[in-house]
């Protein structure tokens, strides 16, 4: 089946595509001034001490060779040892990982449901107060200054009503208690998710609300639409059954396309509310140059991206019966 | 709203929600369970790769040192060591006598330990300590509770430094170390070992890390000091254990302790949150001084400063007190030395000072007349024939050339927004003088390769946090060996005399003498202004009042072993 | 009885401009099984005109007058969901642009089991499915490729599949605007054939919105001609294309070809449709009147009636020809 | 009139109808008049922005402090928002805040725009490997959060001036637009009046220039609202996180202030107006942005994710 042969083709292309952005990193973060070490010495050390410590960390080599040894290494699945917290930079990784799919799965899901859902009933209402409302509030929540809006939720809910907790993700008084259930520690961090959750949610919400209305409008001026209509189908049906489904195919594609921008969003999130996520790692990996973390989190980062995106185009193929590879 | 919600087709959300609510508001398992918030996570507990603060700080309460400082005189007392060490001059040994100890498995801590922790550092050049250990030739252990170490010269720093080194226990490392041994790098392989329990000699034992949210420490029952009398204080630790909560960001810390989550937050609080946490009835504010450095400073490698006329009108026209009033709201002491006030064993009274207490238009004036006389030429003199002080410009070296502009190097914002800031006021007022400065933040690792590294600069605002209370990094700042890549000298100050002094101080021994030379240079320092010191920022510390007391103010804080071997529950 | 009676309708637009009459006063009847041609240059109000016959104008569009009724019933006074019963059950319409009349994301046999199933609420899965694979022998689509989508389509086909979809109720009217416009010649014959086949074979009525005049010879009993939202010429075929009354049908048919192998040289209309908005007072066609009166201008035509079913809405009618 | 003239006289005629025609459509959208309302509010801003240093240089954003307040305080007839920490007026950093937004949003969405805009006309232009390498670049750059990039850069080579910051938002602000510019230029390019210049010999400069910029124009002009949005809350974010240009008053950078100087939760006077302005400008563009959309051609495509 054509689909397959796409699929591959596009994986190598997206194989391609990684290959020069992990030679870019690398060349960026080599190029960078500033060495790992000098934030790990005090006055009370020599600078011999500092030369070991350089050799040790191996980036005392030359860098072509420091370039195949990364190769190498991340063929084999090494990514290195985090500078900082000597840990192999895969465990690390791999410990935040679920924090963050759980975070940001969750909010994009939730986003993307009600975003249709109600962007469907905004376009249906154009003209009127709810499409106005709804059009509106979209758009204030997705132009707005997501820490800002963070931070207000963390005054308002957290710190003012103290209906939640103001950051983290576990609270210990439940993971200490050997008498708690999985339950109560699925509920624990569910409580805790709830603010970065609705942060990522409304600014999240809004582009889908907003590209299902304008795509959903797109579809009503459609002969198909008034076909529907002239075969006195009810109106529910021609909004479900006819409309929607032509409607969401766009929004799947912006799904894609605001990934790299929910990623933003999620790593400011993560970092507001002290999320243990991919995107908090990285920007603290970032600010102390611990180079094989934040190479590691950003190809991460970068590998969901594109993979997302051909998930996303082989998607639209299945949907969309139109596109045929 | 359930009509709301029912029509978003969203009502099964409520059950859920209200469950999730239901959850809210802080109960507590362990009454006497100390919770601490930290602004961040220990990245490591291995205790020879631990160079993050917070690390150390849950590293020093399970490994112990020999020796530790008195909490009020900051004298050296003995800790793990029963009593002071005794110095042999003819022999350069010191010998030292264990006290009865005991790791947290039972097992006694010995002079095998000791030996241990020291071969090791040796060994594998452990970048902490190796400095601290190098000139230590032998270590040696007639019996199980006397180390004798052999020096190769006399140091001063062996007693304050060497013997403030955490001991390892041995047969929790002796595996790791020998397979590292086998290693094409042993030393990487080594620090990146992850012990998976720790044994501890100290007052707390870990007993869980949950990674991105917190520690959790319990108290030792079979920590040495327990019930002894040490430094005239009964130690305990009279609390269960101690949960380190991390916040990421202190505004969250700082919600945290006011909703009562934490009782302590671990870390310096930011001057604005002052006022507002000293209204809280809930809420008690410790002030402790700091062993810090915060200052600025110069490349004496190349003009404008390479000469001492021009530091020295720079250090006049530096307004250390505006600095400290408004940048740091009051919460900070003017520096007039290298040497933190707060340490009086070591910090010289009576260096020379620049400009102190004058005003603006003064410290003009002064800085004015300095260059005049040393040559210094202008297009418009920043003081005119009125004696008037106006905007400046076009200022020429005595040889009759422009100066070239030149930058100060500041850490970004997100490091420390209070000496990025400081260095925009300092550009200020040079400008105003005429002086083509510029402030300009840069990375913190690209800032410390570009000053001590490559040495192409002109100007610098850095700091010491934690300077150890030992002046010795007053040799390493200043000594003209340190004048190389990723030596210390950063400024390339050269100054045999001053070399002198320093390698003088180092071998001795005696106190006295040592104050002495240690003052002569700092004397020199200030004279010379290789470093222009600025200020020495004021701890303040916040705990929940009525939950535990106790709590020991010293230099650095009340997040210290003395507070958490000491505090009661109320 | 006649099976549709449109008696003086009007409809209009609202738009930034303010009302713009797109249909004005249009009446006419049409009986069981007999077509109807409408033609007019585009944008002369036949598609509004249709689409008001189902009531499925737009959200800006509103009947402002006149009355429709269908097998004697006032389809103006009836609720949305009366409305909904009459659409497809009685009256199918076949859309121009067949590219797109078909919803591409579902199966072209689904959707003519939806009209069917729409209408006929009773039916089992058995008994659909096999009516659609009657409609689709009817317009002569292999049954294989029931379960392919629109796109999987020929144009050809898919407006057969239209058809098919059009004819899956059994409605008694079927308005067809533009059916085979996007066609190419000869699908385009083929198509019309099935039509008038179909039309003949089932009995149904039918109104055949063109802009070819030559079309709307081929297939209908009945020709009106449309020009600025009014019906300007309407009569059996014979009438009016053997004696047409209106001058605009007389310049229609002189700009097309092939009718009936007549090989004259074509004749542009010259001038341009008067904007909806800007409308003459009088004559909307006296701006490019060959014939144009002074009076033609200022004062509203009136009919001239050239035979029991021919009228002409020019006063000059008679004399001029 | 020469041939020429005529016809140059006869687009530009075309353009203002359109421009009037787009006018009148955009006239009848209440949110455009909200965007533009708030735009020139804005603007008015940062116009104004110069006025409060000249009235007394206690009001200088940056350097200027009154010398009788040491904290932050609330606001007063003084200083109408307050002060800051070290006794800076609020309001005129929110006024010189303006100044920037613009500058960054508009000098950013410009570079990136024309960035976009030359590969996607070339790359459409011209097809075949050209089109597939930049596509593939666009491809992946595209997918590049903008943010973690720009912080990384920050991160490594030292804290980046404002100018630097914009030249690296252009730089990863251009996908979108190439492709669809990308787009226009292949549909333009079968277009029989290209075909025919084309046959008439024009050269291949003569036709991009000519011919097919003018037409791709308006929708790169659209593009630009869009990319200003996102130019604004890039650097913003930037700069609440610290990596921002520190000698540059931004509303990001105001925010930091209050943030890092612990602030946040004890002065709402300091801590609401930046905050709101980056939204509310981010929002005005994104009106102005929605309603020329729907001027320009309603059936574009639309490309979201205005911060990323």
């Amino acid at each position: 089946m054509g689909l397959w042969r796409y699929a591959a083709r596009r994986l190598v292309q997206i194989a391609g595509l990684f290959y020069v952005i992990l030679t870019v990193l690398f060349i960026v973060f080599r190029l960078a001034p500033g060495d790992p070490v000098e934030r790990m010495v005090d006055p009370s050390m020599d600078p011999e001490d500092a030369e070991v410590l350089m050799a040790q960390l191996g980036l005392d080599r030359p860098v072509g060779v420091q370039y195949l040894y990364y190769l190498k290494n991340f063929v084999s699945g090494d990514m290195g040892i985090s500078f900082h917290y000597g840990e192999p930079v895969a465990e690390i990784i791999a410990d935040r990982l679920p924090n963050t799919v759980l975070l940001f799965t969750s909010s994009t899901i939730l986003a993307a449901v009600v975003g249709v859902l109600l962007g469907k009933r905004a376009s249906w209402s154009k003209g009127r107060s709810t499409d106005t409302v709804l059009t509106f509030s979209a758009l204030a929540t997705h132009t707005v200054f997501l820490p800002w809006l963070a931070l207000l939720l963390i005054w308002l809910f957290a710190y003012r009503l103290g209906w939640f907790p103001i950051t983290g993700m576990v609270s210990e008084d439940v993971w200490l208690d050997p008498g708690a259930t999985w339950w109560t520690r699925a509920v624990d961090v569910a409580h805790h998710m709830v603010l970065p959750l609705a942060s990522l949610f409304l600014i999240q919400f809004g582009t889908f609300l907003l590209v299902m209305r304008s795509s959903m409008l797109e579809t009503l001026k459609e002969d198909y639409i008034l076909t529907a209509r002239a075969k006195g189908l009810p109106e529910r049906v021609i909004r479900n059954h006819h409309a929607a489904p032509n409607a969401a195919l766009p929004v799947l594609t912006t799904i894609g396309l605001s990934l790299a921008f929910s990623i933003n969003g999620g790593a400011i999130t993560e970092t507001v509310f002290t999320w243990p996520g991919i995107g908090r790692e990285l920007v603290l990996a970032v600010s102390q140059n611990d180079y094989p973390l934040a190479q590691a989190s950003f190809l991460l980062i970068a590998a969901v991206v594109l993979l997302a995106n051909l998930v996303v185009d082989l998607l639209y193929a299945v949907l969309d019966p139109r596109i045929r590879y | 709203m359930a009509a709301i919600l029912g029509r978003v087709r969203f009502a099964w959300l409520v059950p859920m929600v209200l469950a999730v609510l239901g959850t809210a508001g802080p109960s507590s398992h362990a009454a006497d369970l100390l919770k601490v918030g930290l602004p961040d996570e220990p990245k490591t507990l291995n205790v020879f790769r631990a160079s993050g603060r917070w690390s150390g700080r849950v590293l020093a309460l399970m490994y112990q040192p020999l020796l530790v400082r008195d909490p009020e005189t900051l004298e050296l007392i003995p800790w793990l060591a029963a009593e002071m060490p005794v110095y042999d001059p003819e022999a350069v040994t010191y010998t030292v006598r264990l006290r009865e100890a005991n790791w947290s498995d039972g097992s006694p801590v010995t002079a095998g330990d000791v030996a241990f922790t020291g071969r090791v550092i040796r060994e594998f050049k452990v970048p902490k300590y190796y400095s601290k250990w190098k000139f230590v030739t032998r270590i040696d252990t007639p019996d199980d509770r006397t180390v004798v170490f052999h020096l190769s010269g006399p140091k001063a720093v062996f007693l304050s430094r060497t013997l403030a080194t955490p001991i390892v226990p041995a047969k929790e490392w002796t595996r790791a170390v020998e397979a590292a041994r086998k290693k094409e790098k042993p030393l990487r392989s080594l620090m990146n070992h992850r012990p998976k329990t720790l044994l501890s000699s100290g007052p707390f034992v870990l007993k869980e890390w949950r990674k991105g949210a917190y520690l959790y420490l319990v108290r030792n029952d079979r920590f040495f000091g327990r019930g002894q009398e040490i430094a005239g204080r009964t130690l305990g630790p009279h609390i269960d254990g101690i949960l380190l909560k991390f916040f990421g960001t202190s505004d969250a810390a700082i919600l945290a302790l006011k909703k009562g989550t934490i009782d302590m937050f671990w870390w310096g609080i930011q001057p604005g949150y002052i006022e507002d946490l000293e209204r809280d009835p809930n809420i008690q504010l410790y002030r402790c001084e700091r062993s810090a450095l915060y200052y600025m400073g110069f490349n004496l490698r190349k003009p404008p400063f390479d000469d001492v006329a021009f530091r020295r009108a720079v250090a006049t026209l530096v307004d250390k007190q505006f600095i400290i009033r408004r940048i740091l709201q009051g919460m900070g002491e003017e520096m007039d030395t290298v040497v933190p006030p707060g340490n009086q064993l070591w910090c010289c009274p009576d260096p020379r000072t620049y400009g102190k207490g004058l005003g603006r238009a003064d410290r003009v004036r002064a800085a004015y007349r300095l260059l005049k006389e040393a040559g210094y030429s202008w297009d418009v003199p920043p003081v005119n024939d009125r004696g008037e002080v106006v905007k400046g410009r076009g200022i020429r070296y005595p040889d009759g050339r422009p100066m070239q502009p030149w930058t100060i190097l500041t850490p970004p914002t997100d490091y420390d927004p209070l000496r990025a800031m400081s260095g925009t006021i300092i550009q200020g007022w040079l400008q105003d003088l005429g002086i083509p400065a510029s402030a300009r933040p840069m990375a913190f690792s690209a800032l410390l390769q570009q000053v001590k590294t490559r040495r192409d600069f002109d100007a610098f605002i850095l700091a010491y946090g934690s300077l150890s209370l030992d002046p010795d990094y007053l040799r390493s700042f200043f000594h003209s060996d340190n004048d190389k890549p990723r030596g210390w000298n950063m400024s390339g100050y050269v100054n045999p005399e001053y070399d002198r002094l320093a390698e003088a101080a180092a071998s001795t021994i005696d106190t006295q003498e040592r104050r002495r030379l240690v003052w002569q240079m700092q004397r020199i320092v200030a004279e010379d202004v290789p470093y222009l010191p600025l200020y020495n920022p004021t701890l303040v510390e916040a705990v929940r009042k009525g939950r535990f007391g106790g709590w020991v103010k010293t230099l650095g804080g009340i997040g210290n072993l003395w507070s958490f071997c000491e505090l009661k529950p109320l | 009885m006649p099976l549709v009676v449109v008696d003086g309708l009007t409809v209009g637009y609202w738009t930034a401009g303010g009302m713009a009459p797109a249909v004005e006063d249009v009446s006419f009847t049409l009986e069981k099984g007999e077509s109807l041609g409408l033609v007019g240059e585009s944008g002369c109000g036949k598609t509004t005109l249709g689409k008001a016959l189902l009531r499925l104008l737009p959200p800006n569009g509103r009947v402002l007058a006149g009355e429709i009724r269908f097998d004697g019933e006032d389809l103006l006074a009836k609720t949305e969901a009366e409305m909904r019963e009459v659409r497809w059950g009685k009256i199918a319409m076949i859309f121009q642009a067949a590219m797109n009349a078909l919803n591409p994301v579902h199966r072209v046999g689904d959707q003519i089991a939806e009209a069917v199933r729409a209408h006929g609420p009773g039916l089992g899965r058995d008994a659909v499915r096999e009516r659609v694979l009657e409609l689709f022998r009817l317009v002569g689509i292999p049954e294989q490729r029931l379960r392919d989508y629109p796109h999987q389509y020929s144009g050809g086909m898919k407006q057969r599949a239209i058809i098919a979809m059009a004819l899956a109720c059994r409605p008694k009217l079927v308005i067809a605007d533009e059916p085979t416009t996007a066609l190419d010649v000869i699908v385009q014959a083929q198509i019309l054939d099935e039509i008038q086949r179909l039309q003949r074979k089932l009995g149904v009525s039918l109104v055949f919105i063109s802009h070819d005049i030559a079309v709307v010879a081929d297939v209908c009993h009945w020709i009106g001609v449309m020009y600025a939202g009014h019906l300007v010429e309407h009569g059996p075929r014979d009438e009016v294309l053997g004696d047409p009354g209106h001058p605009y049908t007389r310049a229609l048919l002189a700009s097309y070809p092939t009718l009936a192998g007549l090989r004259r040289a074509l004749e542009p209309i010259p001038g341009e449709l008067p904007n909806l908005l800007d409308m003459p007072p009088g004559c909307r066609f006296s701006g490019r009147c060959s014939r144009s009166r002074p009076e033609c201008r200022d004062r509203k035509p009136g009919w001239s009636v050239l035979s029991p079913s021919h009228r002409v809405l020019c006063p000059w009618a008679k004399e001029d020809r | 009139m020469s041939p020429d003239g005529r016809h140059r006289s006869l687009r530009r005629r075309r353009w203002l109808e359109r421009f009037l025609d787009g006018w009148a459509i955009y006239r009848r959208n209440p949110l455009g008049w909200i965007g533009l309302g708030l735009l020139a509010l804005f603007a008015l801003m940062a116009a104004a922005s110069f006025v409060p240093p000249l009235i007394d240089p206690m009001y200088h954003p940056m350097a200027g402090v009154d010398p009788e307040i040491t904290s932050s305080m609330g606001p007063s007839l003084r200083h109408w928002l307050g002060t800051d920490f070290m006794g800076r007026d609020i309001f005129s950093q929110l006024l010189a805040g303006a100044r920037v937004a613009f500058l960054v949003g508009i000098s950013a969405a410009f570079m990136s725009v024309a960035v976009g805009t030359a590969v996607g006309i070339t790359s459409g232009y011209l097809g075949g490997l050209a089109d597939t390498l930049l596509m593939r670049l666009a491809d992946m750059v595209m997918v590049m959060p903008a943010l973690l990039v720009v912080l990384i850069l920050a991160a490594l080579f030292g804290q980046l001036n404002i100018w630097t910051v914009v030249l690296i938002i252009a730089l990863f602000r251009w996908p979108g637009v190439a492709r669809v510019i990308r787009a226009q230029t292949l549909t333009l390019k079968h277009r029989p009046f290209i075909e025919a210049v084309r046959v008439a010999g024009a050269s291949h400069r003569r036709i991009l220039l000519r011919h097919i910029l003018p037409n791709v124009l308006p929708l790169s002009f659209l593009y630009m609202t869009f990319r200003v949005t996102s130019a604004i809350m890039i650097e913003a974010g930037l700069a609440f996180l610290g990596f921002g240009d520190s000698t540059t008053v931004s509303w990001g950078m105001m925010l930091q202030w209050v943030w890092k100087t612990g602030h946040m939760f004890k002065a709402p006077y300091w801590l609401l107006p930046p905050g709101l302005c980056i939204s509310l400008i981010t929002l005005a563009f994104y009106l102005l942005g929605q309603a020329m959309e729907e001027v320009l051609d309603p059936r574009l495509r639309k490309e979201e994710g205005g911060v990323g």
